[in-house]
């Protein structure tokens, strides 16, 4: 939403190509302002975290001279803008520091796991859209109505029920008693290590090398996780699939559409859903952002091993690169959707190709 | 819009329930449910915690060995054979012939001086016991040597107990590595640890077949072991962090041993036929430990007050039920020089608390923050907090982990529990008493007593001599006599419970014995 | 004029109702009175919104009268009677150390109220002040105020939280201003946007051409008329920030032991959770009821301010 | 007369529970004719056409002696009678064809979906042909082109004639023009009235054709209805309309101004609550 708001402010200029120039040179601006933000707060955040850096890289049992010798080369005694300075080149080289905890460098650990939040969001979100997109839209074409007021009911409930309880409860009924589902991780342990990593994505992988019964198997896994994580975002989906509605539904096409004979189902899908679908778009790519941090608390019940367990992990251990390099993680592919999604609306609406 | 919906449930209904039934864990397959947090890496010269040890002592022989009913008698593993010449400086192994790396080298003794020397020369955490002995980057090269090809010698660089030296090898960062293979990934002189941390070269039973820090770890039987092909085709160890997740999967079968399960569900896993609880005592205790840079905490009086502040009895039938037993000495049970008849020295009394707070000058109690290191010591803190506010004590409590502020002495009064390798009185002594240089600029952040910044020079001098003495009666009186001064001085470690580590096991698991040194092995273990 | 003698009429007992209903109302706070009034018989047409109203205001009164709802002390341990099953001794059972749940989720209800009250204060004014600034002097201050709002609008919550939260330290108070960092850039948006409308309103023309001053004329001009759609907004997400203070907790970054806070109580009872449900869901469902409840207000408040929604 | 297309008596639109009465006791035929609306805006002559059609949101509360069209009674008329009546049998031209159009469907689309839906075993390309056929009887130059466009990238004129065909595609036998020309340029109203008039004229519909403007219905319509707060105050002739005997008609006809005589200033429309009550009775023939 941010990103609208960005590029609202539209100058009148002679030529079109110019202003487009200008625009996106205001924007890239815009991103590289924002992304040396990001990396201001990551910075700060990690110099206020109580962890010790120079411990972090020595292990504990260090002696003064060896840690002095570390302070040192790790630039410590330097003043703090020359030490960002130097953070912002790291990072710009792709070096985001060793991890503490697993004694690799953070950006190795991040293409080992970040697949699997990827892989758990994009699942979470299409089950959000599924069940969010239609929800909202009865809800705004019956709106009012019973049907209106339960369909609010459960959208909300799936954001204000803790996530790491459904989770548990889920993992209980589905796992435990019915048996339907896997428990832990990507993969059951018998079929670890039977898929070459090849995208790094659990299912594309197993497709790709037509591994049936090991896709069934990952997608047993999947599919508890990333539904609670769906309905999570269902609040959110429906809510402004319901608002974007009834936006659509009071304009004078819908009439229209009507005036031509066609009934409701028609006057819905085939009129008012078309004119929001690059609205729902965005507001998708949005909560595919927010799945992400549902993944925080998700991950850690269900030992999914993505990104989420990843940071809650260097918090508790207090490893500070892993929380600067997860955090900037997020943030820079929240900056990204950002910029795609912006770029969808303008690409797919017609009225601003 | 609602047929959209439902289709989509029926889709998604008969996806699931043409999945194949979840079965359990195959036979030949052992699963292991437990925590893989903070491994960095598999490679024996970096590590000397608990979980890692496991896996590392699957992967690599040691030259020793001993069993986990047995901590006192050493065993034959790699060396068939062993001596120890008349004036107590030169062990002598004789290598076994047949025993080979998963590369196909065959182990000599030139592998196994190698391994020792590559552990002090790294000065990793996997050198902290063998370096006790005097054994320095400089020296090791000539004081552990390979006489020929199935003969090994170590040298000491001092007078040590010979019998403590073994039980070092015996220690899971000793494992033998195949110096040519990890030589060949050497990069940067770093003998090749990059490598190792992901990759295995042992004589083991098994191999590394894969690692994912923080996710699993999967070892494939080594079929031409000289020991005999395990029962075990494949091991998996898989980070399982919740606690009732594990304990679902323990229930269903998919999950062989669990380790690291909460008390709660210990509680009600005890309760299942189908579970084996085997609570394994540990080289280790709960402790209170009283920061002496601090001038409240270093009145001995108000030492002494929290060793009656804390209803430790409350909490051992219950929360400490699994994971620990009430045990008051710095000597673990069952070693020599340890209290025979139990060790309850302290009990719960506010009263005599909140007296001797008085007499310590605070007839108004004392406000201190207390830190519980690591999530699993939270309840048994809130415990303490409840108990010492009527003891007097207003403890502040702030949880974490603290284990770098507590290396750094950056704290005030810390909640922790700790565990050692080296079955001796030894090595909790030198853990909980030992510091002959108490400044800050030492750092020797493994020493506990350094820790909590006290220096008692009678007891460094008595660790001094339990480690040279080869007398075992005489090394038991030194224990006692150690265990005496500590308890008399109001120790800043206030011990409360020695640890005991539970592992949770389907009745069908057979073999699988939970390891005092944490050197717990695979080999033998059978399913029915 | 007769404005007086209306004034007088409105005081009278039943003028109010005319006064309240007047069709040109007279002054700002006659005006901003009606359009409450309004907007509460639009309110009160959304049962659900009154719901979560009900629940909201329930959750004052059992914070406020917490002592005298419960006769346990929710820090007292018992480890003789821990987890026992709910009975009429102990309402909702006790948990792990013995303490009743009952009385911990009741004085839980402080620690939440806790959390709202100083987020509210923290947060409304620094984004109020941040936006109004921004959109009073625009240029270059704008420019600026805004590039650092999108930086933390470009962070999910409860990331940047979680990230604030270890790095000040565990305790309630801490969470909070973590929380505080990541909830105000939509108030401080909201705020400009209202600022830029103003800016160009003919009173503020006509007081800036009196001589006042920039900080005057937002302090005394531009923030009060800001201020009904801030507390609005701030309702709008205060919903997401209880979840994201009980995700807080549930990972130990919340409030301190014992004092009791929902978040850690749930995740501390998640152990028991298979065995001794009550331990958890006790707190589960009053974060779940708060957030609904404020996720209730906020959509009907967003209906009764959404000019789409009167039809 | 024969035997009329559309027969309203005594319409009542309410809505919000009877409180805002929309639409009160209007009564009208409608024959092969074309029939002008004309009022202020909030009259109710929207409302009236909408109400025929049945497409008033569900919060409005129609009720009527009598409301039908050739055969079919509208009050009973079902939702789905109504598909079967509307865009087929009546078609319905609104205001603005920035906002009654889909912008996000192309026009050719948007114009075959009315034939299509009516004719649903009708191939795909015949459909679309006719689709064609019918954007050249609106006199839309290149037809090819300009189905392929989106609505925002035509001129509002053009808009309108897509619209018209849309909603003549399907050939019904009456046809509902709401403001049709209201937001056009002067030049392009004159363009599309001539075209609408050449249709319905060849097409024999029937026209309702709402507007707030008195000189264009006058000089458009064979009759009309002066519509005042919901009520019918007056039908007349077009060409009798001098002779108006309402006040409000008067006062209408004397505001318009006239380039022979313009008035130094525009009289103020007078209104008198009276109207609302017993003038409505005398219309009632």
């Amino acid at each position: 939403m941010a990103s609208a708001e960005l590029t609202s402010k539209q100058e009148a200029t002679p030529h079109p190509a110019l202003s487009l120039l200008r625009r996106l040179a205001g924007r890239a601006v815009a991103v590289v302002t924002t992304l040396l933000g990001l990396l201001f707060l990551t910075f700060s955040m990690g110099r206020l975290l109580p962890a010790d850096p120079v411990l972090a890289i020595t292990g504990a049992e260090v002696s003064k001279e060896v840690y002095d010798r570390v302070y040192n080369e790790l630039g410590l005694s330097q003043p703090i803008w020359m030490q960002f300075l130097s953070y912002v080149g790291k990072i710009a080289t792709g070096d985001l520091g060793m991890s503490a905890t697993t004694g690799q460098p953070i950006l190795t650990d991040l293409m080992t796991i970040f697949p699997a939040t990827i892989e758990l969001a994009i699942i979470a979100m299409i089950i959000g859209a599924i069940i969010g997109i239609p929800l909202g839209v009865t809800a705004a074409v019956r709106r009012g109505t019973i049907i209106d007021h339960i369909a609010r009911i459960v959208a909300l409930a799936g954001h204000s029920i803790p996530i790491f309880w459904t989770g548990l409860m889920a993992l209980f009924i589905f796992y435990a008693k019915l048996k339907l589902v896997g428990a832990s991780g990507r993969i059951d342990v018998f079929y670890e290590g039977l898929v070459t990593p090849m995208t790094g994505f659990l299912l594309i992988d197993a497709a790709i090398q037509q591994q049936w019964d090991l896709f069934q198997n990952a997608l047993g896994h999947i599919i508890l996780p990333a539904a609670i994580l769906g309905y999570y975002s269902v609040a959110y989906i429906s809510r402004m699939s319901r608002s974007f509605m009834l936006e659509q539904l009071s304009q004078e096409y819908i009439i229209t559409a009507r005036a031509k004979g066609l009934g409701t189902h028609k006057v819905v899908w085939r009129h008012a859903f078309r004119n929001i679908r690059v609205q729902l778009l965005t507001i998708l790519a949005l909560t595919f952002g927010g799945l992400l941090e549902g993944a925080v608390l998700i991950e850690t019940v269900f030992g999914w091993p993505g990104l989420g367990q990843y940071l809650t992990r260097g918090l508790q251990m207090n490893d500070m690169n892993v929380v600067m390099g997860s955090v900037l993680t997020i943030g820079a592919v929240f900056l990204t959707i950002n910029i795609v999604s912006d770029f969808l609306y303008r690409i797919l609406d017609p009225r601003t190709r | 819009m609602l047929k959209q919906l439902l289709t989509t449930i029926a889709i998604t209904g008969a996806l699931m329930t043409t999945q194949p039934a979840w079965a359990a864990s195959p036979p030949n397959m052992l699963v292991i449910g437990t925590n893989l947090t903070g491994i960095r890496t598999l490679d024996p010269a970096q590590n000397n915690a608990r979980t890692v040890s496991e896996l590392i002592s699957n992967l690599y022989d040691n030259l020793v060995q001993l069993s986990p009913d047995d901590l006192k008698t050493l065993k034959p593993m790699l060396a068939t054979q062993w001596s120890v010449s008349d004036d107590g400086k030169i062990i002598t192994l004789t290598l076994r012939d047949d025993a080979v790396f998963q590369s196909g080298n065959k182990v000599t003794a030139e592998d196994a001086a190698w391994s020792i020397q590559r552990v002090i020369k790294m000065g990793q955490v996997g050198s902290t016991d063998v370096a006790l002995w005097g054994f320095k980057p400089d020296n090791v090269e000539k004081l552990v040597r390979a006489k020929d090809e199935h003969t090994l010698e170590i040298e000491l660089p001092q007078s040590v107990n010979t019998d403590l030296v073994l039980y070092s090898l015996a220690g899971s960062s000793i494992g033998i590595v195949d110096k040519k293979t990890v030589l060949s990934h050497e990069a940067n002189g770093d003998f090749g640890g990059a490598w190792l941390s992901a990759n295995s070269a042992g004589s083991g039973p098994f191999s590394l077949a894969q690692w994912r820090p923080n996710d699993v770890a999967i070892f494939n039987a080594q079929p031409k072991y000289w020991g005999g092909k395990p029962a075990m085709a494949r091991v998996v160890a898989r980070h399982i962090p919740e606690s009732g997740n594990l304990r679902l999967q323990l229930e269903a079968g998919d999950v062989d041993v669990g380790q690291y399960v909460a008390s709660g569900d210990l509680d009600a896993l005890s309760t299942n036929k189908d579970m084996v609880i085997d609570n394994v005592p540990g080289l280790g205790f709960y402790y209170i430990a009283l920061n002496q840079k601090d001038p409240d905490l270093q009145k001995p009086k108000v030492r002494e007050a929290f060793q009656h502040a804390f209803d430790w009895k409350a909490i051992s039938g219950n929360i400490m039920r699994h994971t620990g037993f009430p045990w008051q000495s710095m000597i673990p049970r069952g070693m020599i020089g340890a209290p025979e008849e139990g060790a309850v020295r302290y009990d719960y009394d506010p009263a005599k608390a909140r007296q001797l707070l008085a007499e310590a000058g605070y007839p108004n109690g004392l406000k201190k923050v207390l830190n519980p290191s690591g999530a699993p010591t939270l309840p048994f803190a809130e415990a303490l907090q409840a108990s010492a506010r009527a003891a007097g004590f207003d403890l502040d409590l702030v949880p974490g982990e603290f284990t770098p502020a507590f290396r750094e002495r950056k704290f005030e009064v810390l909640l922790g529990n700790s565990g050692a390798r080296l079955p001796d009185p030894f090595a909790v002594a030198t853990q909980y008493a030992f510091n002959p240089d108490n400044s800050d600029e030492a750092r020797l952040g493994s020493y506990y007593l350094w820790r909590t910044g006290m220096k008692v020079d009678e007891l460094n001098t008595l660790i001094d001599q339990s480690m040279k003495e080869r007398d075992t009666q005489k090394r038991t009186d030194i224990f006692e006599k150690m265990d005496g001064i500590y308890a008399s001085m109001a120790s800043p470690l206030v011990i409360f419970f020695q640890r005991t580590d539970p592992y949770v096991m389907r009745a069908n698991v057979k073999g699988y014995h939970g390891h005092t040194t944490w050197s717990t092995r695979w080999h033998d273990v059978t399913k029915e | 004029m007769t404005i007086s003698t209306e004034d007088a009429d409105s005081a009278n007992a039943g003028g109010f109702r005319k006064w309240l209903l007047a069709p040109e109302p007279r002054g700002w706070f006659q005006s901003s009175t009606q359009q409450i009034h309004q907007g509460w018989l639009k309110f009160s047409l959304h049962p659900l919104g009154l719901a979560g109203l009900f629940i909201i205001v329930l959750l004052i009164v059992v914070a406020t009268a917490a002592p005298l709802l419960t006769s346990y002390d929710p820090i007292v341990q018992d480890m003789a009677g821990r987890l026992a099953p709910p009975s009429a001794t102990h309402l909702l059972g006790t948990d792990n150390l013995g303490r009743d749940v009952f009385a911990r989720v009741i004085y839980g209800a402080r620690t939440t109220l806790y959390i709202i009250m100083l987020v509210t204060i923290i947060v409304a004014p620094l984004g109020l002040l941040i936006g109004t600034v921004s959109g009073y002097f625009g240029g270059i201050v704008d420019e600026i105020l805004m590039r650092i709002t999108d930086i933390f609008l470009s962070f999910p919550g409860l990331v940047l939280a979680l990230g604030f939260a270890a790095a000040l330290g565990p305790g309630i108070t801490n969470a909070i201003i973590a929380i505080s960092l990541t909830a105000w850039p939509p108030i401080a948006r909201l705020a400009r946007a209202e600022t830029l409308s103003l800016r160009k309103a003919d009173y503020i023309a006509a007081v800036r051409l009196q001589g006042a001053t920039s900080i005057a004329i937002i302090t005394r001009h531009i923030l009060p008329m800001c201020i009904p759609s801030v507390i609005v907004r701030v309702t709008l997400n205060m919903a997401g920030i209880i979840i994201t203070a009980a995700g807080l907790g549930f990972l130990g970054l919340g409030a301190q032991p014992p004092w009791p806070e929902w978040g850690s109580m749930a995740a501390s009872g998640r152990e028991f959770m298979l065995d001794s449900p009550w331990v958890i869901a006790a707190p589960g469902i009053a974060i779940a009821l708060v957030s609904l409840a404020f996720n209730l207000v906020g959509d009907a408040l967003r209906d009764v301010l959404d000019p789409r929604g009167s039809e | 007369m024969t035997e009329p297309l559309i027969d309203v008596r005594n319409l009542e639109i309410a809505y919000g529970g009877g409180h805002m009465r929309a639409v009160r006791g209007v009564s009208f035929t409608l024959g092969q004719e074309k029939l002008g609306i004309v009022g202020e805006s909030g009259s109710g002559k929207s409302t009236v056409g909408r109400g025929i059609m049945k497409l008033l949101p569900p919060t409005a509360k129609v009720s009527a002696e009598r409301m039908r069209f050739r055969d079919v009674d509208l009050l009973k008329a079902s939702e789905r009678t109504m598909m079967t009546i509307r865009g087929r049998r009546i078609g319905l031209i609104l205001q603005d064809p920035k906002y009654s159009l889909n912008p996000v469907m192309r026009i050719g689309e948007q114009i075959a979906e009315t034939y299509r839906f009516h004719h649903p075993k009708v191939s795909k390309a015949k459909t679309y042909a006719q689709a064609l056929d019918m954007l050249e009887a609106v006199q839309i130059r290149d037809p090819e082109r300009v189905a392929r466009l989106y609505p925002h990238e035509i001129s509002g004129g053009m808009g309108q004639r897509v619209m018209i065909a849309m909603m003549l595609i399907a050939e019904p036998e009456v046809l509902i023009a709401d403001e049709p020309t209201s937001a056009l340029d002067v030049t392009v109203r004159l363009e599309i009235l001539a075209l609408l008039d050449e249709l319905v004229s060849r097409r024999n519909l029937g026209l309702i054709f709402i507007s707030h403007d008195l000189n264009l219905i006058r000089n458009f319509c064979d009759r009309v209805l002066i519509m005042y707060a919901g009520r019918v105050v007056e039908v007349l002739e077009a060409r009798d309309l001098d002779k108006a005997r309402h006040p409000y008609t008067q006062g209408l006809l004397a505001s318009l101004p006239t380039i022979e005589d313009p008035p130094a200033r525009l009289p103020i429309l007078k209104r008198d609550p009276a109207w609302l009550d017993d003038l409505a009775a005398k219309v009632l023939r």
